[in-house]
């Protein structure tokens, strides 16, 4: 039995008994279907590790059928679970089974409760397909089928216009980059007459393609990048997809959807690394986006936008090392990243939980003592995102500021400021929820309560991977060797990636800044939210106002992109298609009507001119054809 | 006497039955009163009465097809004449009119 | 020749025997004379029965039927008959007008066989003259006055154009038969030029003959006389007239082939006009036969593209489309009639056809055929003609078929009363149809679709 | 043959037996695809079988019937959406399908003839009907519009006539299509014919400055109506172009082909970007259909088999996801009286099982992976990106607009808080939208199955198709 069947048919087991009879099952069964499946498919993935981790042969292969067979080109239907497969496995099934845990008691009072899990399930099969799928048409039948998920979980309160709307927002904004990796495909089809990566992989190392081409393919695929990944400008839909309830925020908008475009660029790692041009590009935008991001995090408030935006960020800093070449680097930041910003997200919604869906933080405080293992977890997240020395997070945004610092000063720079950003707007989070003193007149403080076990359960995991999660890719100056994750993704790159060779001070040196900026950052918050307990004013003017307003990017496009159409759309259908295009089609008849009219004229009844009208045809037929011919 | 119209041309029949047939026409088209313009019609046709004749004298035509012709013609018409009467006493009889001018009740 | 002998006695039969008497019974003397030419006619035309013999007395020069008339003159006899079945009587006494439509038939007939000017004018007029009293019929119809003074004035006045014409082909020919003139014409060919007084006299007659079948410029007697005689007369004109006329025509027109390049420098021209004139007047009338009126013009129209044409091999085209022309034009004036009953002239006069499973269908299968939509015979006779035209003439086919698709807008004009169902229906007004023409109008309907999806059928009558 | 009689006997016994049960209709309309499905192997030889042949008319039409492959699969889409149509009709108007039938046996016809002359026949046979259909069962009294419809296409269709006669006077007389295929034409003589071919076919897919009597005739027309002219009767135009247009008249392509690319491309972007602001959901799937329709036919236009059978497939798709379409919007206006999005909301509270299913059409339509929209789309997508890929971005961003409005139709139909008053949704409105369904996920799933079908017809086709533009060049 082919493990990949397995992985992908559990969750989509589950979603088929839960989608057609779970309104029929009991709450809790629905629940342990839905978790047991995920479960099922991770501990499977688990057991294949020792398969794929030999070195020799180390994929996994599934050919199903032909889906497509156009004359020469066939599009299979087919799998492979290779190191970077499996990692990707590893780390949706591992976080998605512990957010269905969490799903169980979070959702409880929904009545869509069956339909969620069905939901949910139906992601992580689409979610596994992106990742398992041996050739880019699977790629994207699991890219647009995640899209397609998110659009439902997003509105999954179906009765509230508002969540309609950013769901559709989603959806659509990820078909536009969809458009881009559709076209990338046919390129790549026109280019390599197949769409298998091996094909297309061997062929492009191989090194006989024109390099305009080769960037060309790769901006298209990063054009779908940006728009999955909400890297600029496609970025605005993902703070509005916190209307979905908040374990889909924290594993599909946190942990893995998004990071499908990482996923896409390291698995075309090297078609990517022969481009330079799209590299700069690719740098260049995930390093606006982290510091634009990090911006506006400074001055939300609802506790799940500010997320919402500090996700947005290190999606910009995991794109950063793409641009940088450091496809590893990106990759664990990737991972660290799910663990703790999967943590905070589902601390937020133990908290928004816990507060009977209040999500403002000036409504909130001083819950530290109320709930003390939320606290306690969500500490631990923070610390860990905002790179607290020897947690996960440490490690990989070090690697990446290492890697920006070795390819580009200025790039650096900014980033670094992006991180201490990360760090103030975190803490500000942090101690607006947790300190201070109760500000909520609608609930009261002693309704507060503490999440049930299995909430906490997930909370308290993440929080050990988030702490140690770092191990996973040791930096050479603890360990004298590549790390983990680098060697165990080596075998996959065709072009070996840039080891950046650096001597240990400079790194020290890089290392203090670092702890540096952590330090500085926690230093601020405190002293603006703790010593002087400062809280957010409804609307903040100047600079503030343009933050609390996210650069009023979304106002921008209304005004540029939507409204536009719409009026376009108005006066084609109503000027053109409704007056000019029927006026010159269907003028005709009135036209024919006139001349009908002026027969009237003729046809007056009176018999001379009758007469008079025949006797004058009479003379011009003899005229014209005796006469003149 | 006779011979005067021994020489006469067939191109004289001719000249003379079309300015007949024109007096019809003309008259057909100018004049007003029913009972002219049955008149009319007759001269139109008398004219092409004559020409009939001439022509078949002129080519010597052995069994006379166009005189024969014209007896249909005569016939004809007188026939013709009959109904265009009895039309124009009914006409009469419910307008009390011969005016034909009046006769534009049907039109478009 | 048997089919005139026959109609002519019935004509006279009724015509004395009918006196003073209700139509009923003279009429079923009509109609019974009339089918049996129709059936007798047709037979000899299919070769299955032979009468030569009881007419040798006929000189051949003067009248001379072969298969193809002989089907016409079936044809012709078949839509008399149809005609006195399916549109009833409009005044009480006086059978002895019937006799008329008898006679106008043979004239009609006379003119197919003509082989001679004299027989062609006499055929005209024998067909005329009861024309101009039938349409005055109704005494007191300040109308029909009106439509006979019309009709007659201008129907002499074009018999004297005619004549003229006849005159001077006699002058430029010698002769008055017309294979003889075209013997003469075929030698003149040979010189070149042809004398004037033929090309005159070919336009004079032609002038009267476009008068009789109603083509634009000579066509506004139509609508007119239409209008103001009873509807059984009117469709007598429209159909009767149409089909002996174009017979003769065709044939007057094949006398003179040897010319036929310098002809159609002036038919065509006169076809189109006639095509566009007749279909966009149709499409601003009100009353429902007027629009009838210019369809049949239009029709015309449709017809000369025919002239153009070698005439002996497409005779078996000229043949369908006259018959698929008359029978859709004898429906539609029948269902004119019927639902005008009321006095209500206009389209909405066919609400009240929902009542009715047969007359609808008749209606729609009319329409089609007339209009010329696939499966009916009206598609076939034109495709067969238009495809025999384009191969002399591209232009003239393309306005054609432009001018049939005006065609729809007035042809359909009658289903947005009939169908839609948002129309009431006063139910008082379902009308049955007797037995009889019941019969007549599914035979019609069958006629229609049978030959437009067997048109090889044609292909075998002619 | 018997795929033309049984329908036209079946269409008399409705009009004239007081039969009034819509499982019989389907019953009677299910023969025909069981009479087809036995003729699988009739429709699987590449290059046709004569299944009937008689003469007609003189020498120069014989009524010709042969089926090869594509012929089968357009007689398959025929056959297999009439069922789903008929059982949808209302009862109180059920002499509609009598003409339903009529317009089957008209539209196998077309799909079968293999003579000018009798393809033109069936080609009016099958539009009488929805033209009565159209005029007699709507609400209201819309004779303008239907007349206009009809005198529209009709002006094509004589356009059509006038270059077979033509083309058949080349060809020595003869209307059959082998011998219009050996004619070679002058240049001005194969533009002239390929015009009028192209003008009909234009104007029936619709192309798009040719569309104006789709939308009005859509939202006049009786849902039913609106179905078979939408699912069945715009596959004629496109049959006719790849059949008809581009084998006979192959010497005008190199002309013809920029131009209707273009006006393909902008009508698949001018049909999306006015079906965003629409309220009236059938003109949003009118001017949707625009949309979809121009894609196939550029994709035909582009002339490589990704096209051909990308645009074959889609047709099938399209018939049914547009049927469903309507389906759906009969469905909601005979219960909630309106079919304005305005108007709407809120059915997904009550009927969760509907709203699965037009959820499953919407994204069917919107071409989401896994759903039959989608191995079409690529497809066609691919082949016009082949042709050129300026157009291929153009006609790409359908899938943007396509998913903005077919969502847009969803939320403000399906979905949102406000309650229409739906009252019963019973089985037999169910079961079409059912089998409608299945089959958006089963050709998702499989397009391979359905591609099947057509190869080694398609590959003949596009070898006449290029040999015809070689004799030329």
């Amino acid at each position: 039995m082919n493990p990949i069947i397995l992985i992908l048919g559990l969750p989509l087991l589950g979603f088929i008994i839960n989608g057609v009879l779970g309104n029929k099952l009991p709450k809790i069964v629905v629940g342990a279907i839905g978790t047991a499946a995920v479960l099922g498919a991770f501990v499977i993935a688990i057991l294949n590790w020792s398969i794929i981790s030999q070195p020799e042969n180390n994929t996994i292969n599934l050919d199903l059928f032909t889906f497509l067979q156009i004359d020469q080109l066939s599009l299979k239907v087919a799998f492979q679970l290779d190191r970077l497969s499996i990692w990707m496995t590893l780390i949706i099934t591992g976080i998605g089974t512990l957010i269905h845990l969490y799903s169980i008691s979070y959702m409880k009072e929904d009545e869509g409760f069956y339909k969620f899990f069905a939901y949910l399930n139906f992601f992580i099969f689409n979610m596994l397909l992106l990742v398992l799928g041996s050739n880019f048409l699977m790629m994207f039948f699991g890219w647009e089928g995640v899209g397609l998920c998110s659009y439902l979980l997003i509105g999954f309160w179906y009765k509230n216009e508002d969540y309609g709307k950013a769901a559709r927002k989603a959806f659509i904004m990820n078909r536009i980059g969809d458009l881009g990796l559709l076209l990338g495909m046919f390129l790549i089809i026109s280019q390599f007459g197949s769409l298998d990566y091996s094909v297309v992989f061997t062929q492009i190392a191989a090194g006989n393609t024109s390099n305009s081409m080769l960037t060309a393919i790769s901006l298209l695929l990063f054009v779908g990048a940006t728009g999955k990944s909400a890297q600029i400008p496609l970025f605005t839909w993902l703070p509005d997809a916190m209307a979905g309830p908040t374990p889909v925020s924290a594993l599909i908008h946190a942990a893995t959807m998004v990071t499908a475009g990482i996923y896409l660029t390291v698995r075309c790692q090297v078609l990517f690394a022969l481009s330079p041009l799209t590299n700069e590009i690719i740098l260049w935008v995930g390093l606006g986006t982290a510091v634009m991001a990090a911006l506006v995090g400074l001055k939300q408030n609802d506790i799940k936008k500010v997320l919402a935006y500090s996700t947005v960020s290190q999606l910009g800093f995991m794109f950063v090392a793409l641009g940088t070449g450091a496809y590893t680097t990106a990759l664990f930041h990737v991972t660290t990243h799910a663990f703790f910003k999967a943590l905070l997200f589902l601390g937020a919604g133990s908290v928004i939980h816990g507060m009977h869906h209040e999500q403002d933080i000036r409504h909130m405080g001083g819950l530290k003592s109320k709930m003390p293992l939320t606290h306690l977890t969500f500490l631990i997240g923070t610390l860990a995102i905002s790179g607290f020395p020897l947690l996960s997070g440490f490690f990989s945004k070090d690697e990446i500021l290492t890697a920006v610092f070795m390819h580009n000063k200025v790039a650096y720079a900014l980033l670094v400021g992006s991180a201490l950003l990360t760090t103030i707007y975190m803490f500000r989070l942090y101690f607006l929820t947790f300190h201070g003193q109760y500000r909520n007149h609608h609930y009261a403080f002693e309704k507060v309560h503490e999440s049930p076990i299995n909430m906490t359960l997930p909370l308290m995991v993440l929080a050990v991977l988030s702490i140690v999660g770092g191990a996973l890719n040791l930096p050479a100056y603890l360990t004298h060797s590549e790390g983990f994750l680098f060697n165990w993704l080596k075998p996959l790159f065709m072009i070996p990636q840039s080891i950046h060779e650096i001597d240990h001070s400079t790194e020290y040196v890089l290392i203090g800044i670092a702890v540096l900026i952590f330090v500085t950052g926690f230093l601020i918050a405190r002293n603006i939210f703790v010593t002087k307990a400062t809280i957010p004013a409804e609307t903040s003017t100047g600079l503030g106002g343009l933050l609390q307003n996210k650069f009023y990017v979304d106002e921008f496009y209304h005004k540029v992109f939507v409204r536009p159409l719409e009026i376009t759309s108005s006066i084609l259908h109503d000027l053109f298609d409704g007056l000019i295009l029927r006026a010159f089609t269907f003028g005709i008849f009135p036209l024919l009507k006139l001349i009908g009219r002026l027969n009237k004229k003729v046809q007056n009844g009176n018999l001379e001119m009758y007469l008079l009208y025949m006797v004058i045809a009479i003379v011009l037929l003899l005229g014209v054809n005796l006469i003149f011919a | 006497m006779l011979n005067v119209f021994h020489n006469l041309e067939i191109s004289h029949y001719i000249y003379l039955s079309t300015v007949l047939f024109s007096i019809g026409l003309f008259g057909v088209l100018f004049r007003r009163n029913a009972i002219v313009l049955l008149m009319c019609i007759e001269l139109m046709l008398n004219s092409v009465n004559l020409l009939l004749a001439a022509f078949t004298e002129y080519m010597g035509d052995a069994n006379a097809n166009g005189q024969m012709f014209v007896f249909f013609i005569m016939v004809v018409a007188a026939a013709e004449a009959a109904v265009g009467l009895a039309i124009l006493v009914m006409v009469y009889r419910n307008t009390r009119k011969t005016d034909v001018s009046f006769l534009d009740q049907l039109k478009d | 020749m048997i089919g005139i002998a026959l109609v002519f006695l019935g004509g006279v039969i009724t015509l004395f025997w009918g006196l003073n008497k209700s139509e009923s019974k003279s009429l079923w003397i009509l109609r019974f004379f009339m089918l049996l030419s129709a059936l007798l006619s047709g037979a000899e035309g299919q070769g299955w029965v032979d009468f030569s013999e009881l007419f040798k007395w006929v000189p051949a020069h003067m009248l001379n039927f072969n298969a193809f008339k002989l089907s016409m003159v079936s044809i012709l006899s078949f839509f008399g008959f149809y005609i006195l079945s399916l549109l009833p009587s409009t005044y009480k006494k006086g059978a002895d007008v019937l006799g008329l439509f008898a006679f106008a038939l043979t004239g009609a007939m006379m003119m197919v066989g003509s082989q001679h000017l004299v027989m062609l004018f006499l055929g005209l007029e024998v067909l005329s003259i009861p024309l101009f009293v039938l349409a005055g019929s109704e005494k007191e119809n300040i109308y029909g006055n009106e439509a006979a003074m019309k009709y007659f004035l201008m129907g002499a006045f074009s018999t004297a154009i005619f004549l003229l014409g006849a005159a001077f082909t006699y002058g430029g020919s010698g002769t008055l038969i017309l294979s003889e003139i075209q013997m003469k014409l075929s030698f003149a060919a040979h010189f070149g030029e042809f004398p004037v007084l033929l090309k005159a006299g070919v336009i004079l007659m032609s002038v009267g003959l476009l008068f009789k079948v109603s083509a634009v410029p000579f066509h506004f007697w139509s609508p007119d006389v239409y209008e103001g005689s009873p509807n059984r007369v009117a469709t007598f004109m429209a159909v009767i007239v149409k089909v002996a006329g174009f017979v003769a025509f065709a044939q007057l027109i094949n006398t003179f082939s040897p010319m036929q390049i310098w002809i159609n420098q002036w038919i065509v021209p006169v076809s189109i006009l006639t095509i566009l004139v007749g279909n966009i007047a149709a499409l601003v009338q009100q009353t429902v036969k007027r629009t009838l009126a210019y369809s049949s013009i239009s029709h015309a129209g449709y017809l000369l593209l025919f002239l153009i044409l070698p005439m002996e091999e497409n005779l078996p085209i000229l043949g369908t489309y006259l018959l698929s022309y008359g029978l859709g034009t004898i429906i539609l004036f029948y269902l004119m009639d019927k639902y005008s009953a009321d006095g209500e002239k206009s389209f909405e006069m066919f609400k009240n056809i929902k009542n009715n499973k047969i007359d609808m269908a008749a209606l729609v299968i009319g329409t089609l055929s007339i209009a010329g939509v696939p499966s009916t015979i009206g598609f076939v006779a034109k495709y067969q003609l238009f495809s025999a035209a384009f191969s002399q003439n591209h232009y003239s086919v393309y306005l054609a078929l432009l001018g049939s698709a005006i065609s729809i807008a007035y042809y359909f004009k009658p289903f947005r009363y009939a169908l839609a169902e948002t129309n009431e229906v006063d139910a008082e007004q379902n009308s049955i149809n007797g037995l009889f023409s019941q019969i007549c109008l599914i035979t019609g309907m069958l006629l229609i679709i049978t030959l437009g999806l067997l048109p090889m059928i044609t292909e075998r009558i002619f | 043959m018997e795929l033309i009689l049984i329908p036209i006997l079946a269409s008399l016994i409705w009009a004239f037996l007081p039969i009034k049960s819509r499982w019989i209709a389907s019953g009677l309309s299910l023969i025909g695809l069981v009479v087809l499905l036995t003729k699988y192997n009739q429709g699987s030889f590449p290059d046709g079988l004569v299944v009937f042949d008689q003469p007609w008319l003189g020498e120069s039409v014989r009524f010709t019937m042969v089926i090869d492959q594509i012929t089968w699969f357009m007689l398959l889409l025929t056959q297999l959406l009439l069922p789903i149509i008929v059982l949808s009709v209302k009862d109180q108007n059920q002499k509609l399908i009598a003409w339903a039938f009529l317009m089957q046996a008209g539209l196998n016809g077309v799909f079968m003839a293999q003579d000018g002359l009798i393809f033109y026949l069936f080609w009016e046979l099958a539009m009488i009907p929805i033209y009565f259909i159209t005029l007699q069962f709507s609400e209201k009294d819309n004779f303008v519009t239907t007349i206009r419809f009809f005198i529209y296409t009709f002006v094509g269709s004589l356009a059509m006539l006038a270059s077979l006669i033509y083309l058949a006077l080349l060809s020595g007389g003869s209307f059959a299509y082998a011998d219009l295929l050996n004619t070679q034409l002058s240049h001005a003589q194969s533009l002239i014919i390929g015009g009028g071919l192209l003008l009909a076919f234009a104007v029936k897919i619709p192309i798009f400055p040719f569309h104006l009597w789709q939308a009005d005739t859509y939202t006049n027309a009786p849902a039913q109506g609106s179905m078979l002219l939408s699912g069945i009767m715009l596959k004629m135009g496109l049959y006719g172009l790849i059949r008809w247009y581009m084998p006979l008249a192959a010497e005008s392509i190199d002309f013809y082909q920029p131009i209707v690319m273009t006006l393909a491309v902008i009508g698949i972007i001018y049909g999306g970007i006015i079906a965003i602001r629409q309220d009236d959901m059938k003109r949003i799937t009118a001017y949707s259909s625009l949309s979809h329709v121009g894609l196939i036919a550029a994709g035909f236009f582009t002339l490589n088999a990704s096209g051909f059978n990308g645009g074959l497939l889609q047709m099938l798709v399209h018939g049914l996801n547009v049927v469903g379409m309507f389906l759906i919007i009969d469905i909601i206006q005979k219960n909630a009286n309106t079919r304005n999005l305005s108007e709407l909301g809120g059915i997904a509270s009550k009927f969760k099982f509907f709203t699965v299913l037009f959820f499953i059409i919407v994204i069917g339509t919107a071409a989401a992976p896994l759903t039959s929209g989608f191995p079409g789309e690529f497809m066609l997508l691919n082949s016009v990106f082949k042709y050129n890929s300026i157009h291929g971005l153009l006609s790409g961003l359908t899938i943007i607009l396509c998913a903005v409005y077919m969502l847009r139709i969803f939320q403000k139909a399906a979905l949102g808080s406000n309650e229409i008053a739906i009252s019963e949704i019973s089985f037999v409105d169910y079961l079409p939208l059912i089998i409608v369904a299945f089959t958006v996920l089963f050709i998702g799933l499989f397009p391979q199955v359905i591609l099947e079908i057509f190869p080694l017809s398609v590959e003949k086709l596009m070898l006449e198709i290029s040999n015809a533009k070689g004799v030329l060049s």
